[in-house]
């Protein structure tokens, strides 16, 4: 029989304003097996925790239940707590009464209070049925493996490379640097890409550990952190590459337009990036204007690129500068120069004179030719006139949007993709680098489209997040991981096919056939058991019978209540 | 590679379901009901569809063992039966044979209880012959006998389909006889109002049309008031009163003193619903009254029984189709061994021992003398083992050490017993005492006859061998016969052992294994060419007129005191079965209902402080268990229910074993006893 | 004695088929029993009218033959229960010889069944299905309320035998029923309650052939098939999806991509 | 007699409702006090099972939150409830129990305003529906 304490927390007035913690404390001593229930101003302070710990020794509790704020942020502390007590932390289980309960109700101190008893109660019910958990250990092949041989992917692969991890990149074209490639200056400081892609790639080129494949696309992905087998193909020969964490960055693309101002039927308008390779070649034509967010902000892709407006102002002043008699404008409907260099920028423009004009949605600008050339026809907000701008070139800054691959590499590596088809970090700012799926990374414009600045800073902080597991050499798996029960299990196979990241499979020993969970592999969602018809798949943590127990503990407590 | 799918008798309740034992390369796979069974039409209850799972569990008994001290130890057929004898033939050389009991038993075949009373009477010389229906319907069998003259259900089970009204009383009919339960359901469907008396709130009560709670011990009380308020407002069936039966008058005069406001003093029950009750019953055209253990486990059982029986007579609900009274037998051939004479006062198809003409007819028959003096019951029997009278038994499939009253006492009677040998299949609680254990064939390893609840004539077919050396009580009997030198048990078959019954036994007199293997054959069944017997007492009784009984409320032989201020009753539960035996050993029944425990009354409960599911002591003034409480308002107030199944926590500890005078059933449905937290 | 059916039996199955058993129904002791034979002098006198779920038999008995081609007289709807059985690796298909009955009009009425032909009917004259099921349409009539007293006092009347499951030829964990337990079920002891019989029909959504055999089994005789069709209907309406065919699989453990539902679940 | 107060359970996925859930307590967004939130680490994991036990068992009604689709933690886990759940309804309509007393929606880690609207709509949905019938009903 379970010892199970109970430990209530005032969070100063947080809770104790709306709960009446001592009226709660005296009703969770009445539930079955509770042995102490007890109450703390600060429960996470280091007297609370302490005393927690006292208790814990003094009661020879195995079952401890802290009712305070949210697990998503304490339930570390309160389960190294409980370790330091000798006792396995999963044999802790916490209940939220601040968020879901006293913050919530801070007008009905009496129903916030039954409720945080009915919460208690669940959270008690559950505990009786925690059982220890020993997290598993697994092995990590020391090898990265790095889709991509962008800006983001070599400087990935560079870190790697100089911590003297064996480094394998994957890049589907036969160049490196992709989408940079195309650009010969890089704003807002005007230095050369080149010199940038250059010293990469001899980073690389110059190191053992780095290994480069051309003109080569991943085709299959197994495995989990730490053990991942990556297939890659190059001309219909295809390699399998071992590989401990795997970093994404196979960047984004510049949005085509379908039409708009006349792209594809007007000579002279152009996108961005043909702008740049213009550039290159050293065109510096006389008359320019640059149109902003051509086929994004608007309905269908209504997010803002962010890069394409520092392009521009980039792209307008090497005109100016090369030619102070040119005449050039920007079309916009909001600048997005955010940041102080950029910030620079566009102010410098101004000054030297390139002309700003803001447009609506609603109104879009109007592009014809004349036989002096393009005319563009804009209605400006902001002095409410019709506005003609005559130009030898109109240059279209349209958004990246996401490759037409991303959806399949999403499915090679089991991680998910928002609805524009940009991948999803784990979490925007606890794992920004990273994805849900252990050991898979992600950075530059695969995730959001990204400046050059950006680009480096991710590639590095997914090297530096990448080369964690690797350094270590395990990899510890969270105990919420489900297994079968093998004598319930009647091999039907739901599980199977409801695992989202094909987990499971249908083993036969002797004469039985059941099913068998890779915990390495597992991510602890519970799919399976939801799937499961007789009740053979458990996750730990959250077993059937310890959430059934509290649904009846909830029962119970508002059936008799009412 | 073999399937075989063996037609045969479920081993449980008395209603004679027959289903399928699937066979597959001499492996018990699972169970198959029978869809075209007039009794159970393919349905089956969860008992059923686990009965083959205990035949081939590891704990089987495999051969013989010897006592040696302490222990229990392996020995050969000859060793083993060569004990036996010995000892038996000491003992009966020493203090005569009427110091040697024989328990036959309700769990085997018709042919086995039969041999098993001859090797009583025409081997060892006395009538000391008895089983277990003294604890659940010997008050049925001396009751109706005295009342129609004939001890069974007067009707068939399909019969309840059609009845406009079913009196149950002391039957938990879905849980302890779920398939008969389930004609009731039928019945209902079609419009029958059923009529509920319990002092539990049963399944069946749930669903009932009436539904009257009475205080444990107070039936007679409510039988006679329905009684009154039948004759008051002249429900009464004249014209059957009349010409059926005899000593109405006394009747009338009986149940005077019991006006409904009375009646609801005593019993509780609201008197609305008494009258409504009565009115329902009499007024119907086809009724069926069903009854159980909680008639006949009194210490007035034998008059509570003829109350019923009046209360069928008064309105003429007897002797018809779907009309009738109907005792529920509780085991596989508890009415079977009755039938084939495991009674101490009577011969096989209930011929009266003390009778010079049926005696003279056996001791031809057997060529020996047969003892004239009725033998001891039951529970007689321990009594006499505690005071050392009784120096010796043979138990065949029992286990007295669970299902008999007032354990502790049963315990010091057995130990008392200079000698006991015990048949079974498993090392029950009992053969734990033995001198001798011999291992039997269970219902799946051997041919034979139940005679199920409605006296329908069920074949059991052998589906697989018994293991290791274990043989069937039939050839257990014929061996010991055969070694105290006996010429009457050279029997080859059971057909030959029921070809010799029908010879000697009238009601039998038409059966044979030609005529019953293919279809539903009820005794009596006098003559080869007669199709058995449906509904019993048509034209007139079997004892001539039906004889009014009158009986008088009496309180039961333990009342509640200060002390003791709960009134315990015991019973089954669905998911196990008697001592659990074979239950227990069924995994799927046991997950149902894996521990004791005492239902008892919401109120009562809070009063206490005691929790649902938290452990409590329950003791009378013969013992005390402790288990687990289980709060609920299906049982009146000052009531707590224990199903006995249990060894670790057996009802049977506190039960008290006071004697219905007439038929020695103990009272186990009523005594005091007082609740604590553990 | 084998009668003309037997012996018609015994040829397609041994003589035409390959078979090395034949599992059908035949007369036994004055009853009708499932039968399992390998010769076919053996086959007796076959009796087809009773209708036993030899699928469910077949189920049980299965993991024991360990080879050979075994025949087995199967409705529509044990086709279908095959199917589901063989999608999930409990027979082999190859092993397998289906020898089609179609049942007659009677049986039909009493299954309401829609769709009662095999795909090849090799005894038994095919009759067309009947349209929907009297009680359905009662309770589709009825107030919520009156179609919940309804189902519980059905339900009251369970004694928890586990027939429907035992029987049920796609019911394949009756070793180890959840219902058995006490996680979802909670009552102690019978009538079983609401959840006992929301769980399997929950259960049974992407899987029951509606063979009625649940209903025939119960001894309470609650209109099981009834709300089984019920929420295949349901089934069909949400998902188009209906078991029986080996091919597909069930909505349940599957992804929205590319479904009908996806758009409807995007926002909310 | 005294006003009806629903007694509600919520299932909430850890990633996104849940965090929804915490979201809305930092912001100190009011709601009625019926809700009883058990944490589930996607809402796919929420056995149906557990729903069709709360409402045997008197549990007027049951909330299942889950991220929206395309945001799933787990990719497409909340795809499985999402087709689980409608089915789970129609075993509730089928025997007689509104299937409005359970609510299958999305409330991402960012919606705090949309888990107190949920919230606050289905506990108003609940107490129009009344209590859940299965409290009155005596096996």
């Amino acid at each position: 029989m379970a010892r199970i304490g109970v430990f209530i927390c005032h969070c100063g007035h947080n809770i104790a304003a709306t709960v009446n913690v001592e009226k709660v404390v005296e009703f969770a001593k009445t539930l079955p097996d509770v042995v102490i229930a007890d109450h703390n101003l600060y429960s996470c302070s280091e007297e609370g925790l302490g005393s927690i710990r006292k208790s814990i020794e003094k009661n020879k509790l195995d079952r401890i239940v802290v009712a305070a704020c949210t697990p998503r942020t304490h339930e570390p502390l309160f389960r190294k707590t409980c370790e330091m007590a000798g006792v396995n932390k999963y044999l802790f289980e916490f209940v939220n009464i601040r968020e879901h309960c006293s913050w919530i109700h801070t007008k009905e101190p009496d129903p916030a209070t039954e409720k945080a008893k009915k919460l208690i109660a669940m959270g008690v019910a559950k505990a009786g049925l925690l059982e220890p958990q020993k997290e598993t250990e697994s092995s990590v092949i020391p090898t990265a493996v790095v889709i991509g041989g962008g800006l983001t992917g070599l400087t990935a692969a560079a870190s790697l490379v100089a911590q003297g991890i064996d480094t394998h990149l994957v890049e589907t074209s036969g160049r490196l640097g992709g989408i940079l490639g195309d650009i010969e200056i890089i704003g807002p400081e005007f230095s050369r890409s080149k010199e940038l892609l250059d010293q990469l790639v001899s980073e690389l080129k110059g190191s053992s550990h780095a290994k480069i494949h051309l003109d080569t696309k991943v085709t299959a992905v197994s495995g989990f952190i730490g053990n991942f087998e990556v297939t890659i193909e190059s001309k219909g020969k295809s390699e399998k590459v071992p590989a401990g964490a795997i970093i994404l960055a196979t960047g984004a693309k510049e949005f085509v337009p379908t039409g708009e101002y006349g792209y594809g039927s007007i000579p002279g308008v152009i996108t961005q990036l043909e702008f740049e390779r213009r550039l290159a070649k050293g065109d510096h034509p006389k008359r320019v204007a640059f149109i902003q967010c051509v086929g994004s902000r608007q309905p269908g892709r209504e997010y803002c690129s962010r890069v394409c407006c520092n392009a521009s102002l980039k792209n307008a002043l090497r005109i100016v500068e090369a030619e102070p008699s040119s005449r050039v404008s920007i079309i916009h409907r909001d600048i997005m120069s955010y940041g102080t260099a950029s910030e620079r920028l566009y102010r410098e423009a101004s000054d030297k004179g390139v002309v700003f004009l803001r447009y609506g949605l609603e109104r879009p600008a109007n592009v014809t030719r004349k036989q002096k050339g393009l005319v563009v026809e804009v209605y400006d907000e902001t002095i409410d006139e019709n506005i003609d701008i005559d130009a030898d070139l109109v240059v279209l800054a349209t958004p990246m949007v996401s490759r037409e691959d991303a959806r399949d590499v999403g499915k090679l590596l089991k991680v998910p993709l928002d609805k524009y088809g940009f991948f999803l970090e784990a979490h925007v700012k606890l794992r920004p680098v990273e994805f849900a799926t252990d050991g898979v990374f992600i950075c530059g414009s695969a995730r959001w489209p990204s400046s050059v600045s950006e680009c480096i800073g991710q590639g590095l902080a997914a090297a530096a997040k990448a080369s964690i597991p690797i350094r270590r050499g395990k990899v510890v798996v969270e105990a919420i991981t489900c297994w079968a029960d093998t004598d319930k299990c009647a091999a039907c196979g739901s599980c199977v096919i409801a695992c989202p990241y094909e987990a499971i499979e249908i083993v036969e020993d002797e004469d039985r056939r059941y099913a068998k969970v890779n915990e390495a592999q597992c991510k602890g969602c519970g799919t399976c058991v939801a799937s499961c018809p007789n009740d053979a798949m458990q996750q730990r943590g959250f077993t059937s019978r310890q959430l059934s127990s509290m649904i009846d503990a909830l029962i119970k407590n508002a059936m008799e209540e009412t | 590679m073999s399937v075989e799918h063996v037609l045969t008798t479920c081993p449980y309740c008395g209603t004679g379901c027959n289903f399928f034992l699937q066979v597959v390369d001499g492996r018990l796979t699972s169970v198959v009901p029978c869809k075209t069974d007039e009794i159970s039409l393919g349905r089956l209850c969860i008992k059923g569809y686990n009965a083959h799972v205990f035949v081939q569990h590891a704990d089987r008994l495999k051969y013989p063992m010897i006592r040696e001290g302490e222990q229990l130890k392996k020995a050969s057929w000859d060793q083993a039966l060569d004990k036996i004898v010995g000892e038996l033939e000491a003992i009966k050389e020493k203090h005569g044979p009427d110091s040697i009991a024989i328990l036959a038993s309700a769990k085997c075949t018709n042919e086995e209880n039969y041999l098993f009373q001859k090797l009583a009477r025409a081997v060892i010389g006395t009538n000391n012959v008895d089983h277990c229906a003294r604890l659940c319907h010997a008050s049925t069998v001396t009751g109706l006998l005295h009342s129609f003259g004939s001890g069974a259900m007067t009707n068939t089970i399909p019969e309840f389909d059609n009845a406009d009204c079913i009196l149950v009383t002391g039957s938990n009919t879905l849980e302890a006889h779920p398939i008969i339960g389930s004609r009731m359901l039928r019945a209902k469907e079609k419009g029958a109002k059923i009529i509920v008396v319990d002092p539990r709130d049963t399944p069946l009560s749930r669903i009932s049309y009436l539904f009257l709670s009475q205080r444990p011990g107070t039936d007679i009380a409510w039988i006679n008031g329905m009684l009154k308020v039948i004759i008051d407002e002249g429900l009464v069936n004249e014209e059957f009163v009349k010409t059926r039966t005899a000593a109405f008058e006394e009747l009338k005069e009986a149940v005077r003193g019991y006006a409904p406001e009375k009646v609801e003093q005593t019993t509780g029950i609201p008197k609305e619903k008494l009258i409504e009750a009565a009115r329902v019953y009499a007024k119907a055209d086809k009724a069926m009254l069903a009854y159980a253990m909680g008639i006949t486990q009194h210490s007035n059982g034998t008059d509570i029984v003829k109350g019923l029986a009046n209360l069928a007579m008064v309105t003429g609900h007897i002797g018809k189709e779907s009309t009738g009274v109907n005792p529920l037998r509780g085991q596989c051939n508890v009415q079977g061994a009755c039938d084939s004479g495991g009674l101490p006062n009577l011969f096989p198809g209930y011929q009266r021992v003390d009778d010079e003409a049926v005696r003279t007819k056996f001791e031809k028959a057997w060529g020996v003398n047969l003892p004239a003096k009725p033998g001891l019951t039951l529970t007689r029997a321990m009594n006499e083992a505690a005071t050392g009278k009784l120096k010796a038994m043979v138990i065949f499939g029992e286990n007295v050490m669970i299902s008999d009253p007032d354990l502790n006492h049963v315990e010091e009677a057995v130990k008392k017993l200079e000698f006991l040998a015990v048949s079974d299949i498993f090392l029950t609680e009992t053969a734990q005492l033995a001198d001798v254990v011999l291992p039997a064939a269970c219902y799946a390893e051997k041919d034979g006859t139940f005679t199920n609840t409605d006296r329908a004539l069920r074949m059991v077919r052998k589906a697989v061998d018994a293991p290791g050396e274990a043989r069937a009580d039939w050839v257990i009997a014929c061996d010991l016969g055969k070694k105290f030198g006996s010429s009457g048990f050279g029997f080859s078959s059971p057909a030959e052992i029921m070809a010799e019954m029908a010879t000697v036994t009238p009601i039998f007199g038409g059966m044979s294994y030609e005529k019953i293997d293919s279809k539903v054959v009820r005794w009596p069944c006098p003559a080869k060419d007669h199709p058995g017997t449906r509904v019993l007492h048509t034209k007139k009784f079997t004892r001539g007129l039906g004889l009014f009984a009158p009986v008088q409320h009496a309180p039961p032989a333990e009342v509640v005191s200060e002390e003791y201020p709960f009134i315990l009753t015991t019973g089954r539960n669905l998911f196990q079965y008697h001592t659990g035996t074979m239950t227990r050993r069924s995994p799927k029944l046991e997950r149902e209902a894996p521990e004791p425990y005492v239902e008892i009354n919401k109120g009562d409960a809070k009063r206490l402080g005691i929790g649902d599911g938290e452990r409590v002591m329950v003791s009378s003034r013969r013992g005390a268990i402790t288990l687990k409480a289980r709060v609920t308002e299906r049982i009146v107030q000052g009531t707590v229910f224990i199903p006995f199944h249990y060894a670790e926590a057996a009802a049977n500890k506190l039960t008290n074993a006071a004697l219905d005078p007439i038929s020695n059933i103990p009272e186990f449905k009523v005594c005091a006893a007082k609740v604590a937290k553990a | 004695m084998v009668n003309d059916l037997g012996k018609k039996l015994a040829r397609l199955a041994f003589e035409e088929r390959g078979a090395d058993f034949l599992l059908v129904m035949r007369e036994e002791h004055g009853n009708v029993a499932p039968a399992m034979v390998s010769k076919g002098e053996d086959v007796g006198v076959v009796r087809l009218e009773v209708p036993y779920q030899l699928v469910t038999i077949l189920e049980n008995i299965y993991p024991w033959i360990s080879k050979g081609k075994i025949a087995v007289i199967t409705r529509r709807c044990d086709e279908k229960a095959l199917a589901e059985l063989a999608k999930r690796k409990y027979v082999d298909d190859k092993r397998i010889i289906k020898i089609g009955l179609a049942c007659t009009e009677e049986q039909i009425e009493r299954c309401r069944c829609e769709d009662p032909v095999p795909s090849h009917v090799d005894v038994g004259e095919p009759h067309a299905g009947v349209k929907g099921d009297e009680l359905s349409a009662r309770l589709a009539k009825m107030s919520q309320k009156d179609r919940l007293a309804f189902w519980v006092d059905q339900y009251k009347k369970c004694n928890k035998c586990f027939g429907c499951t035992l029987t049920c030829p796609v019911c394949f964990c009756d070793d180890d029923c959840v219902l058995e337990e006490r996680t979802f079920v909670a009552e102690p002891s019978i009538p079983p309650g609401l959840s006992f019989h929301m769980v399997r029909s929950y259960h049974m959504i992407d899987k029951c052939i509606e063979c009625g055999e649940c209903e025939r089994a119960c001894p309470a005789e609650i209109p099981l098939l009834t709300m089984r069709k019920l929420l295949a209907k349901d089934m069909k309406e949400v998902f188009k999806f209906a078991p029986g065919d080996e091919k597909t699989v069930s909505p349940l453990n599957t992804t929205l991509e590319g479904e009908l539902m996806e758009d409807e679940c995007n926002e909310r | 007699m005294a006003e009806f107060n629903p007694t509600i359970l919520a299932f909430c996925c850890n990633w996104c409702s849940y965090a929804g859930a915490d979201l809305a307590g930092v912001g100190r967004l009011q709601m009625p006090p019926n809700i009883h939130v058990i944490r589930v680490m996607c809402s796919a994991s929420v056995k149906p099972e557990y729903v069709l036990k709360a409402i045997s068992g008197g549990v007027d009604g049951v909330l299942v939150l889950g991220c929206h689709i395309g945001d799933c933690h787990y990719m497409t886990g909340n795809h499985r409830t999402a087709k689980r759940m409608p089915l789970v309804q129609k075993v509730l309509k089928e025997v007689g129990i509104d299937e409005r007393r359970l609510r299958l929606d999305w409330v991402s880690a960012s919606e705090g305003e949309k888990f107190q609207k949920v919230v606050t709509e289905f506990v108003g949905e609940i107490k129009n529906l009344g209590p859940n019938p299965m409290r009155g009903v005596k096996w």
